[in-house]
């Protein structure tokens, strides 16, 4: 059977070019980089190579870049990061009711320990509310921590509004741009961060791997103790052939981000006029625009989320829901109840997020395959009415 | 995550719709908590002849669901009164611990159409 | 010009066999072990099958097994997890003067954050006074954590003795086994341990992966905090292919932990007695026989081991030393100052540490080598005396 | 780690040795620290005819010495004495942060020769 990927906001496949780039540092170039003789100077240099790609790509500095296991890191190593090293300045914490498990669970445990965090609305489209932001600032905030783009929804905020205010109160910005990455233009200076979290298995590289930048002069507590690597802000031996995989993946989408992000536009745009001229009762969830150009995120009203991903699964589709019914937790998606939908409505929303290799006759087969398992489904429903609405 | 025989009676759903003259409808779950089922019953003689079911949920709703008018087909009301949700559960041969409680609602289902008949029954009377 | 790797306590080549088993994991299945869909549930299936294999092999249950991103971060998690969550019991940690920086820094940070440490000293073979540990036993003693062989020296420390007190005292026990694992048994019950961690990339398999078994029933505060991965012990999206290599590595490591065990401790008796033999001045640092069989640690007197470490990098040898001079914090090794020597002492010393494909050629090439370059050296050394004395 | 010249210092040091009938001797550092030099020069007219050393230590430690031999040989002790660390260190063309300090001894090692060749000049007075 075919099968087609469009759950790339979970995670992607790894690019063959960044296979290909990370292959000699399993079996030949596989020294430690804190290693003096060859073998390991080899490795520190394609640790440093690799720093400064990441860095060159997000605007920032080599040595503002720590390597981390991954996006949720680099989140936990931002927030409490700060957190603790600010904690005399101030334990006030501000946040948006739409981020990541990574930063809401790392606040919810700082509230454990005696912070205090402000979790600031969004309106109905997922932006968030600035003017609430704004006024939720207090004199001991030491922290707002704000994602770029939105998993769920795909919207972005606006980040460097944000920064005007955090930059005059002194207060540190971090951003988690482990979405925004290679789909739309992420610089620190441009959107005025202090520390931005990245993943590298959302954008064609390796799992396991992530940065944080951290602009210079900010002050971090570490996390992770041990050896004195990544400038005593992370340790643990490099993960070398992963960094150059991560570095490959970032120079890849450098590259190709232009016409990468013009292709994954145009097929969501295309897939989600094609749902809705053919299947009624469906909404489009998230902003309009202001959106990542490869998410798609979808409600149809009387049926559940899980249902269908399985009957797309059967067709060889690979999506996402917000359903309760798929979570661990049983709670429909928090970015959904955030943006005002009802449980029942968050039920049964969908989320395709596009790729780079997606193909416009994957989209034909997909909406093809949502318009016969909506119809099966609200067959089965019993809330749809007599009426199963498909046009 | 669903073993084939739910992922069997997920994807072909037996005894699926609706029973026009049912001689009693149990609805249970409510479309908040991602669940909802309709259960119809056909009885003649104290005995289940036709089970329907329309429901609104996840994979182990619709399966539960359709295990349970297989089950319950041809059973005394009295008999299916006694299934319980670990029996469809174990007759589909295990589900999900996270799903054990809130998708497996079927046995309810079909306890409140049998309520629902006596209801009509004794209204009758 | 033929490169001979004998530095395998920092690192190890990735096994080709790792490799083949990780490359499906990045193009093909690739999916995130969180998702529903097809291709979440092969990395799932992968990621179980994994904790399976790494449990088996060290003797526990595939549910106390927590995949981590390596050895750092599973002392880390040990040590902070276990103080964190039973600091009402007490506040006192018991450990050695030899562990490795992840486990020393970690208690390092733990004293700043209120907690009291004992570092038992060893003797000087580097084993631990066992008297000394049991006597420094407290009401308030939560943890017990000493490594069970030695990253320098190879010492291999009595963690089942250890283990029978701990028990008695109801105190947790954690060992870092990372460089014991695959050189010599590692068994959590035989050891009689609550915690122990391990690394990939010492047993050749990828960097940026490791474990940390937990014993049922131990309480642990998470410590990387996001979606509920890892039964919410440890946040981020599982490395799936690095897990994957780790889980291989383990499987031949189980194999071939006896012919290559055989193999490297006849290697290890050859270098050393034909260094004895050929050099004077030289001593043997650490236990004769309770050590690593991959571990040769010698001192030279008179000369300095980062110069004796270039002059074998030129010839193509990779070793490494415990001079300060090798060192970020121009400190010489904590643990050859632990078990007595004099800075001057330790500044001369080479850790060689062996892999299984080294051959007795390599090791008569670097015996070779070492004597025409401790006498180079010694010539050149205003202490060496009028004698430089080379037999 | 280090650059070519300092490591063609290091493994191709120039003027190793001691000089048996030295003007002046310098040492400086101390086997605890890891670094130890010994200077020796010869002296005709002022000028420094002949520089030699001895060292205990690094890499760093090894190809300064080398290199301020290379450099002294030649000059008036006058102009010896303006040598600095750091004239050492970029005549070199760098050296490792981490190895500015301790192993950068060569300039003081040179010094103190010439110091202990100005004092024996002083009691022979
Ligand atoms: C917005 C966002 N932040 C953080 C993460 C966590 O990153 P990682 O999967 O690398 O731990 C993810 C992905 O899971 C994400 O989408
Ligand atoms: C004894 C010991 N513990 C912990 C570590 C750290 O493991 P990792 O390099 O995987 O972070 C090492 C290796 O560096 C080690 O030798």
């Amino acid at each position: 059977m075919k099968r087609i990927y469009m759950d790339h906001s979970a995670t992607t496949p790894v690019d063959s070019l960044v296979v290909d780039a990370m292959l000699p540092y399993f079996t030949d170039k596989f020294g430690n980089a804190s290693s003096l003789h060859s073998f390991g100077q080899e490795a520190a240099q394609a640790l440093e190579q690799s720093r400064q790609q990441v860095a060159n790509s997000i605007g920032a500095k080599p040595e503002e870049i720590i390597f981390t296991s991954g996006g949720t890191e680099s989140d936990n190593l931002a927030i409490k990061g700060v957190a603790y090293r600010n904690s005399r300045k101030g334990k006030h914490i501000i946040t948006s009711t739409i981020e990541h498990p990574a930063v809401l669970s790392t606040c919810a445990y700082l509230e454990k320990e005696g912070f205090e965090v402000t979790y600031v609305a969004v309106d109905s489209d997922g932006i968030i509310d600035t003017e609430e932001l704004e006024k939720s600032i207090r004199d001991d905030t030491i922290l707002i921590s704000v994602m770029h783009a939105n998993n769920e929804i795909g919207t972005i905020q606006p980040i460097s509004d944000i920064s005007k205010f955090a930059k005059e109160r002194g207060i540190y910005l971090h951003t988690d741009a482990v979405q925004s990455l290679g789909k739309i233009a992420v610089n620190v200076d441009e959107l005025g961060v202090d520390l931005l979290s990245i993943s590298s298995h959302k954008i064609h590289g390796p799992k396991g791997v992530g940065a944080l930048y951290v602009r210079k002069g900010t002050p971090l507590q570490t996390l992770a103790h041990g050896g004195g690597h990544e400038r005593h802000m992370r340790a643990g031996t490099e993960n070398i052939s992963g960094i150059v995989g991560f570095a490959k993946a970032v120079a890849l989408a450098d590259e190709r981000i232009v016409d990468d992000a013009k292709h994954m536009r145009h097929l969501r745009d295309l897939l989600i006029n094609k749902v809705m001229n053919s299947i009624d009762n469906a909404y489009l969830v998230g902003h309009p625009t202001k959106r990542l150009p490869n998410n798609v995120n979808i409600r149809f009203s009387f049926i559940e989320g899980e249902s269908m991903l399985l009957f797309l699964d059967m067709k060889g589709i690979a999506i996402s829901t917000g359903s309760a019914c798929s979570s661990k937790s049983l709670e429909p998606s928090h970015v959904l109840t955030a943006i005002g939908l009802k449980p029942e409505d968050s039920h049964g929303s969908l989320r395709i997020t596009l790729g780079k290799d997606n193909l416009q006759e994957e989209i034909d087969y997909v909406a093809k395959a949502l318009v016969e398992i909506v119809g099966h489904l609200r067959a089965m429903s019993p809330i749809a009415g007599k009426n199963p609405s498909l046009r | 995550m669903y073993n084939e025989k739910v992922m069997d009676h997920f994807s072909n759903p037996r005894n699926v719709g609706e029973i026009e003259d049912a001689d009693g409808i149990g609805e249970v779950g409510n479309p908040t908590c991602g669940d909802m089922m309709n259960i119809y019953i056909k009885v003649k003689d104290g005995i289940l002849t036709d089970v329907k079911f329309k429901t609104f949920g996840c994979g182990a709703a619709i399966a539960t669901s359709s295990m349970i008018t297989e089950i319950a087909i041809g059973k005394t009301i009295e008999e299916a009164l006694e299934i319980t949700r670990n029996d469809v559960a174990e007759e589909l041969g295990g589900l999900p611990q996270v799903k054990m409680h809130c998708s497996n609602l079927a046995a309810d289902g079909l306890h409140a159409a049998i309520e629902d008949y006596r209801n009509k029954q004794n209204i009758k009377k």
